[in-house]
């Protein structure tokens, strides 16, 4: 089979962070992402790191995920550090040339440099400990209540689930089709920009066309079975909130006040 | 007596081709089926089978004559969501009918459309998953599962809406021998406890398990029997463009060379005991 | 027997409903594997998909399949904080497409291959660029960070048009066979 | 000149918790004009068998040659050999994509270089093969046809490359019998008129039975059995259980008649010879009373 790419970053466990409801967890990362940026002292940004790191100490991952969940970044990250580091006015520290190092620059430097790294840390737990399945339908009671706005809550979360379901599927479908247009001889890989675009046809068309017929097929299989949209509509399992997540969130709300606090009030 | 499971009056039902020119697929069909019965509709492609059966769910509605389940005719709107729930249909691509991204889900997705409680699918969730024994993939991800526990993961779904018929169009056509036999085995148990099974086959190995056989011919019944009956009809049912089992078709040519076997032979063992007899 | 009182009718159909969820699957696995080469490594093809489903969804559903459809390439790719602009710039993409191809509600869709297609999809690539750099700028704390992703984003946003041109007309074809 | 696998193994996912090995140290010849049956359980290797013969996966470990060039490595050789190995997936018809069903059938043939009259005359012949009638059908879109006569345009289009090597994996999957029937029979006229060598991966016991001139049976990633069809069927029935496969329904009956005492010969490809075999069993017996 292929890798198991529905699961994508879940880390499966039984942590207090993996038990905490969806939703808890959807909004208190929210909250916390723009706490982050409140954050501008070094006392302010010794509150995020402790709050960071104790999160990830009662998730039980293990830390090579933080190394990984930052592999992507290291080019943004050394640039966004050097573009402080060098381009802050201030008390010079060393100089070549027009390049300087300044002692402000390599304070602000480190502070923008660890608010990148802590965004990407605390917004990868989420997904480290939440299946992408528990995350649709989270996000599927956080938008009820906009329902009567005109957001199709339920439709959406519908969607999400067979897309998610269909992932697998589809891709498996992919490396079929293109296997077997290789093997009639084509060639997805040279030629000029336009020719490259026309490679893609005998990928792309057998690709919708099969996605499309597995679309009829399902939505009749899914009326065979009384589907008929989200009113009436019960669930087998119902989220419930726990004391873990009351204590989470205040937790989270505690921590961005004092973040807050921090910055206007002192 | 008890109401029949389904019963169609004249059924027709028509297409449109691409030119708008009218195409019966099911031309003046009259049937009933009753509770408990174990049924095969044999046919070649394009003989009508997948739109007959379609209207036992009401995914169609006839063009003309009447179609019944449970008494209900499916004509009326009012009708339709108790007739999907007296009977569930199987098809015959099993990466194409499972919703959702997590076994019990997808078994549990029927009662949810119906409103049932959650305590309460639960529960049913666990007896369908028991009934075809998939109970230890309950939290797997379909994709991971073969041909052939796809296809009872589909079965369940419908067990746990509480159907008493299921409709299986060609359940088996994408399944390799192993899958096959899986799900045959699980639909017979499941006939023995009662459900109404009516399946759609191009396999005579799967056909002669039923108690009766339907063949379906550009849109109409040709024949409806007990296996024996029907297979007995050799050259009939070659002519058609159909198979019939390997025992019957080799006692009919030996009665052609003037052997003297009786009709009804279609196992295996029953050649042989024929066989034996003549010696 | 669970009785069924009579609902209200469903918002959207379940048949465009499943057709809403592939195009999203379809969306996703286009963006997440990149295939094209290109001089720095390989480009992905989620834009192309994106303009594309002008030819097959209304507006609103084709935003959703754009927006979460990619989003979901973040979610599953490791990059959640990407995943709010996300939604946000690929929902702007699909609108620009469709208010400057000026899709009439219902029958008819205009043909991929003419003048009017490509300036769609250009602005909206372009947007794509402006709005990604932007982003990049904010999240990452800096203009340079910004500025860094721009080339990248500008090959891949040519990419995707030329590659939407090149598909969409033999794409457009076969769809009219269902 | 012939297809080799030298020690092959194949693995899937190396490296990652997901890695799985399909084939181990496989040795095997195939020569020209042969017909090949491949028989297995589910998952025993058939389809990553039959993609290492024209490079579409390369062995994690061993060699691969067609007609003596070396494919196992992804080189120009490849690409080269592509249109002497042409391969028919399963369900074919998912992979067409053209506007009308002749261009369709020219696209291997012109990926191939060859001259628009060339491709013209191949896009003629392919479809006359499989029974579509060029002048109805060429301008016609392959999206409107049935199942049935899509899966042919489908292998139209493999056999318009004129391999000389034609793989199939289990290509009448889903189809009524004579549908079945229909493609083998051109399958074989294809063998046996233009001497092409045919691999076929199937399910289906009678097909084989009837076509293949060698089987080869495949368990957990290995080659257990390798030899004439009828042999296996006859003589090795533990080991094709313990493989998870069956012997076609004829031989299943004439063995069971074996078992019931009656002398009767197992060797027969179709229902017409085993006819014939318990019709002579008959007589004899009757001409022993
Ligand atoms: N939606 C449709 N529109 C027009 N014609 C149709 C439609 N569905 C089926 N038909 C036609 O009706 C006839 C019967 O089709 P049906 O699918 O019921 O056959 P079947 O017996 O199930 O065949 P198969 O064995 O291939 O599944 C065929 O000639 C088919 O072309
Ligand atoms: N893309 C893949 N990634 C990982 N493992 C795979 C992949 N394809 C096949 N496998 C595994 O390799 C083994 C052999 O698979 P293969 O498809 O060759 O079997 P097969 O004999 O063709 O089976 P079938 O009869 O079901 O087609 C199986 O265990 C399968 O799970
Ligand atoms: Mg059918
Ligand atoms: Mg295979």
């Amino acid at each position: 089979m292929l890798t198991d790419i529905t699961l994508g970053q879940y880390f499966p466990g039984t942590s207090f962070l993996h038990k905490l409801d969806p939703r808890a967890k959807i909004l208190g990362t929210l909250i916390f992402i723009v706490a982050i940026f409140f954050a501008d002292s070094l006392a302010s940004y010794g509150v995020v790191t402790a709050f960071v790191v104790l999160n990830f100490a009662i998730s039980h991952l293990p830390i090579k995920l933080i190394a990984k969940s930052l592999k992507p970044l290291w080019i943004i990250i050394i640039f966004t550090m050097s573009i402080h580091v060098f381009s802050t006015p201030g008390e010079v520290l060393w100089q070549y040339g027009i390049l300087h190092i300044t002692q402000e620059g390599v304070y602000q430097g480190c502070l923008m440099t660890a608010r990148l790294v802590y965004l990407i840390v605390f917004s990868s737990l989420l997904t480290y400990t939440t299946s992408p399945i528990v995350l649709t339908d989270g996000i599927e009671h956080l938008l009820n209540p906009f329902k009567r706005v005109g957001v199709p809550a339920h439709e959406l979360a519908m969607m999400m689930t067979i897309a998610l379901r269909f992932i697998p599927t589809l891709l498996e479908e992919t490396d079929r089709i293109m296997k077997a247009q290789t093997a009639r001889g084509a060639n997805f890989t040279s030629g000029s920009l336009w020719q490259r675009g026309k490679n893609m046809i005998p990928l792309l068309v057998p690709l919708f066309v099969s996605a499309f017929r597995r679309a009829e097929d399902l939505a009749t299989a899914m009326e065979a079975r009384c589907y008929r949209g989200g009113e009436g509509r019960t669930r087998m399992n119902e989220l419930a909130y726990t004391y873990r997540d009351a204590v989470a969130m205040t937790a989270v709300l505690v921590v961005t006040f004092i973040l807050a606090a921090m910055r206007w009030f002192l | 007596m008890s109401i029949p499971m389904i019963k169609l009056d004249h059924m027709s039902h028509a297409y449109q081709d691409e030119e708008g020119k009218t195409v019966y697929a099911v031309k003046d069909i009259s049937l009933t089926i009753e509770p408990g019965e174990f049924v095969a509709v044999i046919g070649t492609n394009g003989s009508g089978k997948s739109t007959l059966a379609k209207h036992f769910n009401v995914l169609l509605t006839p063009t003309g004559g009447a179609c019944e389940v449970c008494g209900l005719r499916t004509d009326d709107p009012d009708n339709v969501w108790d007739i999907r729930q007296e009977v569930g249909m199987v098809f015959q691509n099993p990466d194409n009918q499972i919703v959702a991204a997590v076994v019990e889900e997808d078994v549990a997705f029927g009662p949810e459309n119906l409103g049932v409680p959650s305590e309460e699918i639960k529960q049913r969730v666990s007896d369908a998953l028991k009934r075809v024994n998939m109970t230890i993939y309950a939290k797997h991800g379909p994709h991971l599962l073969s041909g052939g526990q796809k296809q009872r993961i589909a079965i369940a779904g419908i067990l746990a809406m509480q159907s008493h018929c299921i409709v299986l169009d060609e359940p088996t056509a994408m399944l390799d021998p192993v899958g096959r036999r899986e799900v045959m085995e699980t639909i017979r148990q499941l006939n023995a406890e009662g459900i109404t099974v009516i399946i759609i086959t191009h396999f005579m190995e799967e056909a002669v398990q039923a108690d009766r056989v339907v063949v379906v011919n550009q849109g109409e019944v040709k024949m409806d029997g007990a296996p024996r009956s029907v297979f007995s009809h050799v050259d009939e049912l070659k002519a058609m463009g159909l198979d019939v089992p390997v025992a019957a078709e080799i006692a009919a040519r030996l009665r052609e060379k003037g052997i003297d076997l009786p009709g009804d032979i279609i196992t295996k063992e029953e050649l042989g005991e024929a066989l034996c007899r003549l010696s | 027997m669970y009785s069924h009182t009579a609902r209200r009718q469903q918002p959207v159909s379940t048949k465009s409903l499943c057709m809403t969820a592939v195009c999203m699957a379809v969306v996703f696995m286009m963006t997440f594997m990149p295939r094209i080469p290109i001089p720095f490594g390989y480009a992905h093809l989620g834009d192309a998909v994106i303009f594309l489903l002008i030819l097959f969804l209304p507006r609103r559903q084709a935003g959703f399949a754009a927006s979460i459809g990619s989003a979901f390439s973040d979610l599953l790719g490791g990059f959640p904080i990407w995943i709010l602009p996300t939604l946000v710039i690929k929902w702007v993409m699909v609108e620009i497409v469709f208010r400057m191809a000026a899709i009439p509600a219902a029958g008819e869709r205009p043909s991929v291959l003419s003048m009017r297609m490509l300036l769609a999809f250009s602005v909206s690539a372009l947007w794509m660029v402006i709005a990604y750099a932007g982003a990049g700028a904010l999240l990452y704390g800096s203009t340079g960070a910004g500025l860094l992703m721009t080339p990248g984003l500008i090959g891949e946003g040519v990419i995707n048009v030329a590659a939407a041109m090149a598909v969409g007309a033999a794409l457009q074809k076969a769809a009219e066979c269902f | 000149m012939s297809i080799k696998l030298d020690t092959v193994t194949y693995t899937y996912g190396v490296g990652s918790p997901f890695e799985r090995t399909a084939l181990h140290e496989t040795s095997v010849e195939i020569h020209e004009g042969e017909f090949v049956g491949i028989i297995g359980h589910t998952g025993s290797g058939k389809s990553t068998f039959v993609q290492l013969l024209n490079g579409l996966i390369h062995p994690t470990k061993g060699v691969v040659t067609v007609d003596g060039t070396d494919i196992s490595k992804k080189t120009k050789e490849v690409m080269a050999i592509r249109h002497k190995v042409g391969m028919v997936f399963q369900y074919p018809e998912y992979q067409l994509f053209e506007e009308t069903i002749a261009k369709d059938i020219a696209f291997g043939p012109r990926n191939f270089g060859l001259s628009e009259d060339e491709i013209e005359e191949r896009v003629r012949e392919a479809m006359e093969f499989v029974g579509l009638d060029y002048d109805t059908y060429a301008d016609r879109s392959p999206f409107r046809l049935s199942g049935g006569q899509m899966r042919r345009v489908a292998i139209a289009g493999v056999i318009a490359i004129h391999p000389k090597y034609l793989i199939l994996d289990e290509p009448s999957a889903g189809l009524d019998p004579v549908g079945r029937r229909e493609i083998f029979s051109e399958i074989q006229r294809w063998h046996k008129e233009k001497n092409i060598t045919v691999i076929l991966v199937s399910h289906n016991m009678e097909d084989i039975s009837q076509m293949a001139t060698r089987l080869l049976v495949l368990s957990h990633g290995n080659i257990v059995l390798d030899g004439e069809p009828l042999d296996i069927f006859s003589h090795r029935q533990q080991t094709l259980h313990d493989a998870g496969v069956s012997v076609p329904p004829v031989t299943e009956v004439l063995q069971y008649l074996q078992s019931k005492g009656f002398d009767i010969s197992d060797r027969v490809h179709s229902v017409d010879e085993g006819v014939a075999a318990v019709y002579d069993c008959i007589r004899r017996m009757n001409h022993a009373h």
